[in-house]
This record gives C-alpha cells, structure tokens and sequence, in this order.
C-alpha cells in the first residue's frame, strides 16, 4: 500500500539530508512532522488574521475568533465529539493534568484508588501521583500478559469499588499495543470509575470516535499529528466538563471575578484560561483537514502494511527481540526492539550515521521499562510519510551495528 | 565522522568486560550518576586512604560509552593521589571539549594523548550527543570525591 | 521618533485593509502583530529542524533541542536571568499558574494572606483564588490612587506578616501604570514574602531586569512581544525553583518514575511536563532577537513618543476621561477612555469601519474596572509598528462617533 | 455596511430614555443575562396573568445595541400571551439570522418588517460582532419565561 508515497512530497524536511544520507525520520511516536499544508495555514493565520479572541469586537478579531472556533469544530468532528466537550491546551500532558488537578484534586480522598495500566506514558502517572499527595488517594496497575497486552483478568480483578478513575493509554507509544478502550470503559463505568484515555498515540494513526470508546475523558497532542507543537486536545462528556472545576485561573474563562471567589464561563472555554494556543489550534485544524483528506482508514493500512514489513524484517536479524504484539490486529505502528547485547544508545548512533532517526530509552514509561526488565529499548516508529525503503534502510543499519559490535 | 574513531576494540573491550565492576565493602564515598534521558546509570564508589584513591569500583547500566568510560575510568585513577584524579578529570574534560584549556593542543586529532588508554574515547568528541554518556562516571566520581 | 516607522514593512498584516481602510491596528496589549523574521524562524524550524527535544540521540533531534535550549539562553539574557532560571510554558497565565500550584498548593496555610493590586489581571487573581480553595489563605487587594497609582501608604500598612505572596503587575494592561517593583519587592521581601511579577505588558514594552527588579517569580507571554501563541516564560530565582514543587507532571520533567512516586529532573526541566512549545520558543527567539536589534530604550523611547501625542490629542476632545497616569514617566502605551455616553462597544464598532481596532470591555481586570466604577473602557494600546497617523486615524473616528452619538 | 443602519435614531432614543427600567414589585420570573467578554448586563423581569405577559421590566448595563434592544423588547412583550412571544422571539432571531426560517423573506433588506419598531434593529444583522448584543435580552426574557 504504498500508495501514499506521493504525499512525502507535501513534507519538506524530508528532502533533508543527514549526516550525508537522505533523513529517515523513524521517530513519528516522539514528534511528526509537519506537511507545508500545516506551515502555510500556520503564516497564513498570522499574515491576515492575527488577534487575540473572543475579546475584540472589532472585525480582525471577529476573524480570528472564526478561525480559532473553525478549528474546534473540526477537532470534534474528528473525534465524533461536540464541539464544547473539546477544549484546547498545550498538548496531551496538560491535558491529562488538567483532569487531575480539575476532577481529581476536588473528588479524589484517601482510600481512593487510580487505576493505571502498566504501559502508561509519564503523562498519565505523574500527574496521578501530584494530585494523590494533596488527596491521599492511592495508584494500582495492571500489568501486561507475555505478550504484550493488557492483562484483562487482573484488570477486571483490581476493578472495585475503591477505583474512582482508569487511566489507560488507546495505544501504547513502547509496545504498540492497541487496547480494548470500550471494553475497558464499559467495565470501569460498571464499577462506577471514570475513563481517563491518553489518545496521544491513537488519535494520529486511527480512526478514534469518543463515542464508541465511551472514553469519559480523553487527550491527545497536535505534534504528533501533523499539527504544531503548543496545542493539545482535552475532550470530555459535556455533563463531566460542566461539573468538573477548572485547572488553571485567569482570563477568558471566567463569568465574573469578584475580589474572593469567581464565576466561571461555559464550557470549553472555563477550561482555556488566558490567550489560548491560537495558531497552533489553526494549524492543527489544517493538520486534520490533511488526514481526513487521506481518509483515517488509508493512514491506518498504510502502517498496517509498513509496520508488518518491518516486523517481519526484524524478524529476521537474529538475536534481535521485539517487544509489542506480534499481530497487526491490535498494534500500531511503534516497534520497540532491542539487538543482542548492543545498547540502545549506540543503535541510534550507528544508525544517525546513516540519516535514520531512531528514538533509544524508556520512551517516557519507566514502570513499562522496569516491568519488561529491560533499562532501554530502541523503537522505530512509522507514519504515512515512511516507506518500505525506509524499513530497508534501517535493516542494513542494524547489519551494521551487528558487525561493529562483533555479534554473531 | 566513522564510526571506527567511536567504537575502538579497546571501548568495546571495556564494554563487555568492565573492570572494578564490584561493589566494594564499606566504601568511603561513593555517588550515583543518571542520565535521564537516556536512562545510563552508573554507581562510583571509592575507598580513601590518607590523600589516594586505593580502591574504586564503577557499577552501572548504560550504553558502551558509559560503561567504558566507567571501566577505563576506574583503571586510570586507582592508587592515584586527589590532585592527581583531578589533574586526570581536567585533561579528560579538555578532550572531550567540556572545558577549554588554555594550553596549546600539540595535536588537534589527539588531544586525549596524554591520557594512556583513556585516549580511546576521544572519538566521542564528534558524536555531541554521546559527550554526556562519556561524562557521566567522571561527574560521578567527582561527586563522590566531594564527601 | 518616528524613525520606527520603516519597520511597518516588516509586519505583512499590517498591508492589509479593513472594512475598506487600511488597517490601524491599536490593540497590541491583548496580542501583538508577527514580524516576517519571526513567522520565517517558525517555518524554517519545522522545515529543518524539527524533532523532539531532550530525548533523541539522533543529530536532527539535538539540532532541534539546540535550537530549543538556544531560545531560553536568548530569553534569559533578556531578561537578566541565568538560562536555569527560565521556563517555557503556555502564557502569562499558565506561568502563574504554576506558581499557584507549585509553591502556594505546598505552601499557603489558613491565616495566610495573598496581597495583590487592584489592578491585577484576572491571571493573576483567580489562581491564587482556586488555590485558597485548597489552602485556606486569604485575599487581600491594595487599591490605587485617584491618580492612577498604586496606593503606597496601603500597601505598607497591609503587608504584615500574615501576607505570605504579593502578585504585581509590572504595567497594567487597563491603566498603563509602570509599578515600583523594585522598592514593592524590598518591602515584601522584608516583610517575609514572595513577590510574583505579572510582566506581561512589561517585558514587550520596556527593558526588563529581574535582577534590578528583585522579583521572585516573574511571568510573560510571547504573543504579547512579537512572539508566537502558546509560548509564555515563567522566571524564577534558582533557589526558589529548586524548592518548589512542579505543578504539571509527565514526560520530560522526571528524573525517575516509580510506581507511587518520581523524582525531578533538574531546573528548568522540572518545570515543562511533556512536549514543550518547541518552534514557539524558537518563534519567540526570533522575537527577542528582533527586538534586541532595535534596543529595548528604543522601542521605549518611540512608545514614549507615540502615547505623548495620543493623550494629548485624546486630551483635546471633550467629554472624554482618560483612566490612568498623565505622565509618561510611570506609564506604558495602553490607553483606556471613555467618551461621554458612549460605549466602548460602540466606540469599538464605529472604530472598526474605518479599519481601528481598539479593545472595548473589562480588559480582563473586573476587579479594576469596579474600582473605577466604569462597566467598561474604550482601549488603545501601541507598539513598535504605529505611528502617529494611526492616533489622528483614532482621534478622526471618535469625532465620528460624536457626531453619530450626538455628543456635544 | 454603514453605520447609520445600525445607529438609528429610534436605538439611540431607546439607549438613552430605556422604557421599561425599574424593577418590578414582586416579579413571577426574572433571569439575568451577561456576555462576560463584552460586559454588557441585562435582568429581566415580568409579571404574568394567565397566560400574558402583563408587566416586564429590563434593566442593565451595556452597549446601545443591548440597552435598546432590552428596551424595545419590553415594549413589544407587554401585553402578549406567551404564545404570541414566543412568535416575536422566533421573529426576532430570524430577522437577526440566528435562527433560519422556511417562511419566504419578502423583502430581504427589510427582514424585521413585521417586527414594528424592532425593525430598526435590523442593521445590526450586518455587524455580526453585535448580534449577540442584541440577542441577550431576548435569550434572558426566555430565561425568565421558563421559570
Ligand atoms: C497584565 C497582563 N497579565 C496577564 C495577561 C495574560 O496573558 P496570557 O493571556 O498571554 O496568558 C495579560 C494579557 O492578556 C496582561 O495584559
Ligand atoms: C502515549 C503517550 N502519552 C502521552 C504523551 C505525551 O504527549 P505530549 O508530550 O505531547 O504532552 C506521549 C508522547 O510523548 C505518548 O506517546
């Protein structure tokens, strides 16, 4: 399916070279980059719309109120959401904390329990563990089977009444594994939890519809699709996001501010407090007008098809291990690997040399690492600017690396 | 920019068989090193007598360049005095470009000369991102001098 | 000091026209216009640069962390800071934020006290405000003068030593007051508490030193400065940041993650949870170079010149109130009016046909406008790129609205 | 778009001299309405008998677009059924194309001609910043009605 090979066209950084070879930018999970499409909409909104929003009532800021609100709209439409259960911050991290800090600091108590999976980002930990220090609430994983899922029986085990959120990443950025959200939702919600999902690896490589998950909150990151850096989503039940107090204070997302105590303004915009992400938000909007014009569908078989090309490549190297499903029906597009005794670190090395960029660590999941017993991982991981020449590429790399070290 | 100049046998070597690689009892200082980022972890510990290092045990997880630093580390500064370790991490720092010197560099390929076996790593100067890996154990050694 | 007036052809928005006119764009307190060096450093980042940062061991990825580290070291000579002591984050207001949550969460007691000004903006009164919530602590506001100044005498006989924080604003965004930071900062300092620095309208529009100011904490918004949206800095003195706890958790900001609990990474790091605004702090580089290259006494200097001759001619229409300082020595370039029974909204309206765009409403500082006992002020406010021609342009338009209103 | 559409004699008229301005004794429904971004206020408040509208009474604080148009609405709501209020606050939001209609628009430079003296606010249609000016009075009136 490497029909989408024209569209390398629309990303400039791919005519790079690095180190002398033309750049094979392995590293989508960590960053994407960006199509002109993204950069044009970016200036464009800045050459003839420029001001601040919903605060002018003069005609710049009219339009630059439509753009910025244009953008929403399709964010929701993108997830099947409304447009006032999406609110826009700087990226999944944020997003994340703003549940922690708006829901969990006001409704969370001692002898509470946050559910986790083993195979969360930072981004959903820490920001558990900061709100647990001001409400005594306690953290407990489920851990992953053999092969890299979720370990449903322990899930469904750990599930009881004290649980009062499940956070659970739609897909894993170490393992690539796809987790079954509805599922898990449908299970927490049973059990009276609410579902934090961390979308940030899932919204940019498959079709997401909020609905369908029944997630009752959920983040994920303009960078990591397409978009710019700077803007992230939070997406929310519009009843939840009426209840739930605001994270951050200031203006533009207040009713009124009386000396001691104020008003807050209706959702979304309680939970934008002062001058939002205003571009960013523009040009993740044209980020998404990109994919859809690509149709989701297309994305996600054209990494179906890259990443069971490099799987089975991979496969091939011996004493290389994969960790992450072996199976393209529940993973996506981030293969973690390691070779023989070969560091990580010295892998990227070897292979920077060659122009292809790997990403070599715990990849933000520490308790991921620890679990799987191993310090560091390399991972390559696809998007739908990769080709299978690019997957070439990096075998003869990792060839390399085999010989410099002397493995067998 | 070859990666021969990087990963010399003798790195390797020390990678794969790192010296002093054994906790030493009761040591007198001792200070552990992480990179976050890239997760290479290192333990130095050292055992103190009058003004030398007698003993020194390196301990850790990382890449080949941290560990052989580690290891080379832990050879070059055993049984040296504390003026002479310091004198050591100075004229490694220079090589690696951490610190400038104001001494004139006889010959810009090999500015580790002076530093025996140690020199092997000076590879590493050209590959920026792996400075820090190199570094780590010498930043940790000198913490754990510093108790 | 007309002599700015050449570098209008560096802002392409400012070409083009409004309802007919060319626009006369007299709103940069809420957000300024972009340079072209600024949008081109944008683009040039995503179309070379791009990765993410601190986290790959690949050239493209250090390139861009390069490029990322090289825009705190350019803010912090901005700003007289060392390069550890300046954070990025979202705005002004995130900035703020931060503080609220990572130093007042940890540290305000009941009986504590938070003294702010009357003429805070809202981002920096309702953080402290959600943060009482969860503390205890009190607000308490010093008022200004009749002549548009803080109130000293009030100040002193409030900072006693329940008052644990004191938030000023370095200029206010309604009144355009420049605040004694210097000798407020000495007093609080003696009094035991912290002072945070609201320096939003500050650091575009006057060379700022957080050293000479002895500020503790100081905060600011890159799209206020010729900078990109979704960037702002949070300053903090190194000893302070060392201290506080971070209010956001994640990827990036960690130096080990346990099940239950983390360890920080190092100053500034600990203080940006995720993905940064990576190309935003590169935008805002650019924007500080391009500010460095006309000198700060410079852009002063013009604005000095500019708002002279706006309150002059502001002063020559009658029924017209000005609300803020005379003189220019303690005021910066926003300028709030009234005219007689005329709304703002329906000044800003009359303005826009003619391609004005002025600010009409509470400026985010309710507080303040019911001090004033104003529902709400007309707003101009000027930056590097307007020239005396825009003012006539204003001046021109109110006596429109005059005519319209049939206002004697 | 000129101005004079939108500031018509009779608006400043009904800005400066609001019908309709003091409060009521012992209101049946009241509601309060404000656009936080723009500042304007209005409390409305009426009076019902049966099924009429026998006293309204909008008092606030705003630009003229909100004042007037809270002051035209009393004027036109006083003494009508609900029913027949609802029908204004259809008309109305359709002359301000915030709601669509089926019904032809006969003349569509007049859209607000069967609207009486409301019609005047019809230039307000061409400045879209202003719409939600004149709409809150009439979204607080609903308000009021439905409790
Ligand atoms: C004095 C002042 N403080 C804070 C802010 C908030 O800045 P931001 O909206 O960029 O967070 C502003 C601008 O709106 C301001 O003028
Ligand atoms: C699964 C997952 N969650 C969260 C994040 C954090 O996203 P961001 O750094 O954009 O806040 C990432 C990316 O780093 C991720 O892969």
């Amino acid at each position: 399916m490497t029909d989408l090979a024209h569209i390398r066209a629309d990303f400039p950084i791919l005519r790079q070279e690095m180190n002398g070879y033309p750049l094979v930018y392995l590293d989508s999970a960590a960053t994407s980059q960006k199509p002109t499409a993204v950069l044009d909409a970016i200036t464009d909104f800045y050459e003839t719309a420029n001001a601040n929003v919903h605060r002018g009532a003069y005609a710049l800021s009219e339009i630059a109120t439509d753009r910025y609100e244009e953008a929403r709209t399709r964010v929701a439409g993108f997830i099947n959401a409304d447009r006032r259960e999406v609110a826009f911050n700087r990226g999944t991290t944020s997003a994340i904390n703003q549940v922690a800090y708006g829901w969990g600091l006001y409704n969370l108590k001692p002898g509470d329990r946050v559910l986790l999976t083993l195979m969360e980002h930072h981004a959903n930990i820490v920001p558990w563990q900061l709100v647990s220090r001001h409400t005594g609430a306690e953290l407990v994983y489920v851990p992953h089977t053999e092969s890299y899922e979720l370990d449903l029986e322990a899930y469904h085990s750990l599930l009881d009444e004290r649980v009062k959120v499940v956070g659970i990443t739609a897909m894993s950025n170490v393992l690539g594994t796809i987790n079954p959200v509805r599922q898990l939702a449908d299970a927490a919600h049973a059990a009276g939890a609410l579902v934090v999902v961390d979308a940030a690896q899932a919204v940019p490589h498959m079709a997401v519809d909020v609905k369908q998950m029944d997630a009752d909150f959920l983040a994920f990151s303009g960078h990591k699709m397409l978009g710019p850096t700077g803007i992230g989503v939070l997406y929310g039940k519009r009843e939840l996001l009426e209840a739930m107090e605001p994270a951050e204070g200031g203006g533009e997302m207040i009713s009124d501010v009386q000396l001691d105590s104020s008003t807050w303004a209706e959702v979304p915009h309680k939970f934008e407090a002062g001058t939002p992400p205003i571009a960013e938000a523009v040009g993740l909007g044209a980020a998404i007008s990109y994919l859809e014009k690509i149709g989701m569908d297309a994305v996600r078989s054209h990494e179906v098809d890259i990443t069971s090309y490099a799987l089975e490549r991979l496969g091939e190297i011996e004493n290389l291990t994969i960790y992450g499903p072996a199976d393209m029906t529940n993973r996506g597009g981030a293969v973690s690997f390691t070779l023989a005794d070969i560091h990580p670190h010295d892998l990227s090395t070897i292979l920077d040399q060659r122009g292809i960029a790997i990403r070599a660590g715990h990849h933000c999941a520490r308790p991921l690492a620890r679990s799987l017993n191993v310090p560091a991982t390399a991972r390559a991981s696809f998007y739908i600017y990769n080709v299978r020449a690019d997957v070439d590429a990096l075998i003869d790399g990792l060839h390399e690396a085999r010989e410099i070290f002397g493995v067998a | 920019m070859s990666l021969n100049e990087l990963y010399r046998e003798v790195i390797l070597d020390h990678y794969r068989a790192p010296r002093h690689h054994d906790h030493l009892d009761s040591p007198d200082g001792s200070a552990e090193g992480k990179n976050p980022l890239c997760g290479d972890e290192v333990t130095v510990e050292i055992k103190v007598a009058g003004d030398t290092i007698v003993d020194i045990a390196a301990i850790g997880v990382g890449c080949s360049i941290s560990q052989a630093s580690a290891s080379m580390m832990t050879e070059a500064v055993a049984g040296k005095s504390r003026e002479e370790v310091a004198e050591l991490v100075r004229k490694f720092k220079v090589m690696m470009s951490i610190e400038d010197s104001a001494e004139p560099v006889v010959d810009p390929d090999r500015p580790g000369a002076s530093l025996g076996d140690l020199e092997a790593l000076q590879g590493v100067r050209k590959f920026p991102v792996r400075i820090k890996c190199a570094d780590l154990p010498w930043i940790t050694l000198t913490q754990a001098l510093e108790q």
